[in-house]
């Protein structure tokens, strides 16, 4: 360990030297995609789903960027671990020689992942983490998802404009929450509106019980809600429901959590909640209903998509498009400069990477949940606003 | 100041909450009062209850109330089949062996769970009468929580029937006490334990199902509610059912005033009163030994 | 007063004091150490953690193999040796060496304070006040979120160069030789301790704390006392591990991190620091290629794992092995 | 000039049962002292005064002159007080060895030494040596406490109080449950014990006694009945009759 002289210097880096090319050089044609996302414990649905998507895309592509193989390498990070997320991706870098790395649900996870990405320039895709500011933690970050800005601020808005005039937000207590609440309070309170109270669920929490009761006495029009999604976004919309509060005329505003994918666990009482967000597997274009019919078939019931789905899909598109702006080099800073005002046409509806923030411009839908004639329950779309912007990086501009 | 019936409808959420947790953990008292083992597989019999409630009415259709005594009896079995296999390892080594292998067999309970439902977070729906709310003056209380107090006030009232005033119960105090006299004394207490163990199992299975609502079920129930049980056990003091009932109220309450009151603080406020309090009285409320 | 006796008399009573011995396990473990740095490159991230969670199954070995402190919540240690080196590297200073030293100091001063309170205990209790101490430590660190950044961690700090020379790299080279470096030097420091007048103390207390008491030892207070040294090199972990990911998450104080120490050291062995190292090898090498080739079905491994070791080898894996040297020696010693 | 160990009109009541009533007892330097008594004379409450297990009603206990009374059991082992266990309360996971360096390490006041390496400490083990050669416990030096036989534990336990180096031993019944054979080693390693030391044993072993004691003190109902030498008391008619059941006046 201790290496005292140059010679043994020497031989240590020709030996390391021999090591790496040992691991990196058997399959050079190949251009590795490292894929991070939690395949097992609580947060597994979303790693489900990421792999639905980016199986499916190899498939239609039958793994050829133009002309250069593609092979991507799934590593489980198995939840909110930010160390386990880090050694996976220096692996992947390190041992693995991977190109690209797309995946990873949490902002903690990002952040670990983020000194790598800069230090080996490794393009990175974060399909999930809302935090307006993790982009901005390495150059080589970019974002398929959505931020908690993109849809809390329009769904502030969107309130206020139907008629609600107090609110009370309502938001699981850690990063992208801060974001919700900061976004909320900014959209409904630019048109006028009142925000009665804040009130901040830790993260994990089970029982709602006390929150709402909370929520009930300060009496508001409407509330604005944000959980992570999984078991708590379902566990909280539930008790919303089943103690009555929207019956009791206290409408609900979400993003995220009412997705069509955790709509059955809320049954027909979630007939009546609004939400804002970029996508719903009815929504009506081609690209939509190819992408949805494909995973159908492929999947079956359980392959309806969500939002990590397309954003995974996406993703992968985003790397597709490197491969063959870098002719299969690596060469992360050419790479990132070619998606850089890049639009491509999503199944969410046209997705543009801002030229400036590296970030996301997307549709943003106001919709509510309805139950279809097949008593499958579906977000219909009430409103649209096209092509928005991240409202944090323009109420923040980088220094 | 709140109002009186926010205070009431506090009350009635904290109640319900302690009495699920005073459920699971009085199996665990009592085998901890006789065996002096930390079972930390304890709250995996709770959640197979729960997950064994959950295929019977979702997979086959019965009715919850059809499907509890079922999960129950069943969560017994496999309680008991585990006492008279593996606990007769646990029981022979050491302290900390216990610990590990308890914390084992609950690792196997919890990949067992997730290869046959899955890693989501599951939900027993509740039956129609008891869901929703009733609503008197400002006083919105669930439905489900009242029945919940009220089937936890009898079992409890049944378990202190069973040990105050049967013979089977006269000797499970006696081998809580001390299990060596009991032993001189003629009392099989190998048997005494493995019924309690069975007994204990039920028991927590029962909680695990209706307490499936509040602490909703999902592979890793085992290991995520088990350090509050086993507060539970340790402020009631080891072996003691009216203890564990009274901690486990209190720490309900507690746990439901400090978040409505405190809500930053969340969890904080709990551990906090329990580590002060075992300062105290680091034998608990009340110990037999 | 009589001579003292020729030293070829002492060997003998060196082994009837079972002190730890320098041997061929130490330069094996070197070899492999070094070995692994020039031939597995790639496995280096993975190996630092390994050398991470020695250190910190050393440190448990001192409070439980050693002084018989029954603890379910050491984690209590390693999350606040994180916290403290990240707070000192964001505030105060990014070197790395004195951000271990104040991890140190931080996480043994814990150790003094809470030892006082927890210590007076034995048995159940204690492992349930171990547990309820490291659970509201837990909390507060949650509901601090403005402080410590509660579920989303620690991060936002840079470390310097190891002694002003040595960046850390993505190679995760310099983490590496850095924690081994560390780990020969906690290890080294564990040793003394164990084979000092102290480290017999506390195995005596661990013996029999009644009589160490008779003879005038005043108990509790070298358990606090080795309470805080234990504390202090769990600390040292913590806080290795915060520098080399640049993040402290909540899951370092978390009960799960508890469990796996004691997991490991039991399935190493304890009391003989030679467990801790064989325990965090199997451990961490094992849980990582399991859950790369199979995530959820590794607790199948785990647990059954667990529950074969306690069963078969109720001394782990050290234990086996010297249990059986041991009584092959005796044998050898009876005519 | 002052005594080892001096006990003066000691008094302990349990509620209204008196145990001890106006006890007096001198053990010179170097004494071989030995406290006699059937059952229930109160010798085990005398031996729980003196080492501070028990705290008396009234009198005084002073060892080399100091009282001593309000100490506790550890602060009077430290100044000079040792005791062996009538059942055995060794370090029974650890080797004789061990058992004998916690003793010296405990009286030395080294015990929160962290450094030092104590199997390199040459004078301590030289110390060990000499200290279980002495007492016929050097082939045992590297056995676990726990596989000794019953006997050698007995001497185990006396080699842990002479490690103290007190000036006062207080043997508690040491022979007890020793075959014949184990009693003679006993004996032999308890005269083989240096003058520097008082011993003051209790004893239901006549025979130890006898052979062993220098001065003989009768303990009956909480009282001494007298206190002389092996030969007069011996001779001293009361004592037959406490011993034969004759219950004293």
């Amino acid at each position: 360990m201790k290496i005292s002289g140059a010679l043994k210097h020497l031989i240590g880096t020709a030996l390391f030297a021999a090591g790496m090319a040992l691991s990196t050089a058997a399959m050079a044609d190949t251009i590795k995609v490292g894929v991070l996302g939690s395949f097992s414990g609580p947060y597994a649905p979303w790693g489900v789903q990421f792999r639905n998507a980016l199986d499916l895309y190899q498939e239609q592509h039958k793994s050829k960027a133009s002309g250069y193989d593609v092979e991507l390498i799934y590593r489980d990070v198995g939840g909110n671990e930010p160390a386990r997320a880090k050694q996976l991706a220096q692996e992947l870098v390190v041992r693995d020689g991977v190109q690209y790395i797309i995946g990873l649900e949490f902002t903690p996870t990002i952040l670990a992942v983020a000194d790598i990405a800069t230090e080996a320039e490794v393009p990175t895709i974060n399909l999930n983490s809302g935090t307006s500011s993790v982009t901005r933690a390495s150059e080589f970050l970019t974002r398929t998802g959505f931020t908690q800005w993109q849809v809390a601020a329009p769904a502030g808005e969107y309130a206020f404009d139907q008629g609600k005039k107090t609110a009370v937000i309502v938001s699981a207590d850690y990063a992208p929450g801060k974001d919700a609440l900061d976004s909320f309070r900014y959209g409904f309170e630019k048109k006028g509106g009142k925000i009665l109270q804040e009130i901040k669920v830790p993260l994990g929490t089970t029982d709602f019980s006390t929150y709402l009761l909370r929520l009930q006495e300060a009496k508001p029009d409407v509330a604005l809600v944000f959980m992570p999604v999984g078991p708590m976004s379902v566990g909280f919309l539930k008790a919303y429901v089943d103690r009555g509060l929207l019956k009791a005329g206290i409408d609900v505003y979400v993003g995220a959590e009412a997705q069509e994918t955790d709509l059955p666990a809320l049954g027909d009482a979630a007939v009546g909640i609004h939400s804002v967000f970029t996508y719903s597997p009815y929504q009506d274009n081609p690209e939509n209903k190819a992408f949805v019919e494909a995973l159908t078939k492929k999947y079956g019931a359980k392959g309806l998509p969500n939002l990590a789905t397309v954003a995974a899909y996406d993703g992968l598109a985003l790397v597709y498009h490197m491969i063959g702006a870098t002719k299969g080099q690596k060469d992360g800073k050419a790479a990132m400069e070619s998606i850089k005002g890049l639009t491509i046409q999503s199944p969410r509806g046209p997705i543009t990477i801002d030229a400036k923030t590296r970030d996301i411009i997307q549709n943003v839908y106001l919709r509510v949940v309805e139950k279809r004639g097949d008593g499958m329950l579906v977000n219909k779309t009430l409103a649209t606003q096209q092509a928005v912007k991240d409202p944090w990086k323009e109420l923040n501009p980088a220094k | 100041m709140p109002s009186l019936s926010t205070l009431l409808s506090l009350f009635i959420d904290g109640a319900s909450y302690g009495m699920i947790l005073f459920l699971i953990a009085s199996g665990l008292t009592v085998t901890l009062g006789i065996m002096r083992i930390i079972n930390l597989a304890h709250c995996g019999f709770a959640m197979i209850g729960g997950y064994a409630a959950l295929a019977l009415t979702s997979w086959m259709g019965l009715p919850l109330l059809v499907a509890l005594p079922i999960a129950i009896l069943l969560t017994m079995a496999i309680g008991f089949l585990l006492e008279q296999t593996i606990y007769r390892v646990v029981y022979r080594t050491h302290e900390f062996g216990q610990i590990l292998m308890t914390l084992g067999l609950t690792y196997l309970m919890v990949a067992t769970i997730n290869l046959i439902f899955g890693s989501l977070m599951q939900n027993i729906p509740v039956p129609e009468p008891l869901s929703g709310v009733w609503l008197a003056g400002g006083l919105t209380v669930s439905k489900y929580r009242i029945f919940l107090v009220a089937v936890s006030a009898g079992v409890a009232l049944l378990l202190w029937t069973t040990f105050e005033w049967t013979t089977f119960g006269t000797r499970l105090r006696a081998a809580i006490d001390n299990p060596r006299m009991a032993r001189a004394c003629g009392i099989d207490v190998g048997r005494l334990l493995s019924i309690a163990f069975a007994a204990g199992c039920g028991l927590a299975a029962l909680g695990g199902v209706l307490g499936a609502q509040m602490l909703p079920l999902e592979p890793f129930y085992a290991l995520k509610y088990l350090v509050l049980v086993l507060m539970v056990v340790t402020v009631g003091g080891l072996g003691s059912l009216k203890g564990s009932l009274l901690a486990a109220l209190a720490l309900g309450l507690i746990d439901t005033f400090g978040r409505y009151f405190l809500p930053e603080l969340g969890a904080f406020v709990i551990y906090v009163t329990v580590f002060a309090f075992l300062l105290i009285r680091p034998r608990g409320l009340f110990q037999n030994a | 007063m009589r001579e003292l006796r020729d030293p070829s008399a002492l060997p003998e009573m060196r082994s009837a004091l079972r002190t730890h011995r320098l041997g061929w396990f130490e330069v094996v473990m070197l070899a492999v150490f070094a070995a692994v740095y020039y031939l597995l490159p790639g496995y280096l991230p993975l190996a630092t953690q390994v050398a991470i969670m020695i250190i910190f199954a050393i440190s448990l070995d001192l409070a439980l193999g050693y002084g018989g402190i029954e603890t379910l919540g050491h984690a209590v240690f390693y999350g606040i040796g994180g916290y403290a080196a990240g707070f000192y590297a964001l505030y105060v200073w990014q070197e790395p060496i004195s951000g271990l030293l104040v991890a140190a100091l931080v996480a043994g001063l814990f150790g003094v304070l809470s030892g006082i309170v927890v210590l007076r205990a034995k048995g159940l209790t204690l492992v349930m006040l171990t547990l309820a101490c490291a659970t509201m430590v837990h909390e507060f660190a949650n509901s601090m979120r403005a402080i410590t950044g509660g579920d989303d961690g620690l991060s936002g700090y840079r470390i310097d160069p190891v002694l002003g020379l040595f960046r850390f790299d993505l190679f995760g080279r310099t983490a590496y030789v850095y924690s081994v470096c560390v780990l020969i030097v906690v290890f080294l420091l564990a040793r003394i301790v164990a084979n000092s007048n102290f480290g017999l103390v506390a195995r005596g207390i661990r013996s029999n704390s009644q009589r160490m008491q008779l003879l005038g030892v005043p108990v509790l207070n070298r358990l606090v006392l080795l309470y805080a040294v234990s504390g202090a090199l769990a600390g040292i972990a913590g806080a290795l591990s915060a520098q080399v990911t640049k993040l402290v998450g909540l899951n370092t104080l978390a009960f799960t991190l508890s469990g796996n120490v004691l997991i490991v050291l039991i399935l190493g062995g304890i009391g003989r620091l030679y467990g801790a190292v064989i325990g965090s090898i199997v451990f961490v090498a094992l849980s990582d290629r399991a859950a790369a080739i199979d995530p959820f079905n590794w607790l199948f491994i785990l647990g059954g794992l667990i529950v074969l070791v306690v069963w078969l080898a109720p001394d782990g894996i050290v234990g086996r092995f010297s249990a059986l040297t041991w009584q092959f020696r005796k044998q050898e010693r009876k005519p | 000039m002052s005594f080892a160990l001096e006990i003066r009109n000691l008094k302990k009541a349990f509620g209204g049962l008196e145990v001890t009533r106006d006890v007096s007892l001198t053990l010179a330097g170097g004494a071989r002292h030995a406290l006699i008594g059937p059952n229930g004379a109160g010798k085990s409450t005398l031996v729980n005064l003196i080492t501070g297990v028990l705290k008396p009603n009234a009198g005084e206990i002073l060892l080399g002159g100091r009282e001593i009374g309000n100490l506790s059991q550890a602060e009077r082992v430290k100044r000079g007080l040792a005791r062996t266990f009538q059942v055995n309360s060794l370090f029974s996971t650890m080797t004789v060895a061990e058992n004998v360096a916690l003793a010296m390490v405990a009286h030395d006041a080294t015990d929160a030494r962290l450094v030092g390496d104590i199997s390199k400490d040459a004078k301590l083990s030289a110390r060990i040596e000499e200290h279980l050669a002495r007492l016929n416990l050097a082939e045992a030096a590297d056995r676990l406490v726990s596989s000794l036989s019953y006997g050698q534990q007995r001497i185990v336990e006396v080699a842990l109080a002479l490690a103290l180096q007190p000036n006062v031993l207080l043997l508690d019944e040491p022979a007890a449950g020793l075959a014949a054979k184990d009693v003679e080693i006993l004996l032999g390693l308890l005269k083989g014990l240096p003058t520097t030391v008082s011993v003051l044993i209790i004893e239901h072993d006549m025979d130890l006694v006898f052979r062993f004691a220098e001065t003989i003190t009768v303990l009956v109902d909480g009282q001494v009945l007298l206190t002389g030498s092996p030969d007069a008391v011996r001779k001293d008619q009361r004592v037959r009759d406490v011993y034969l059941g004759r219950r004293h006046g």
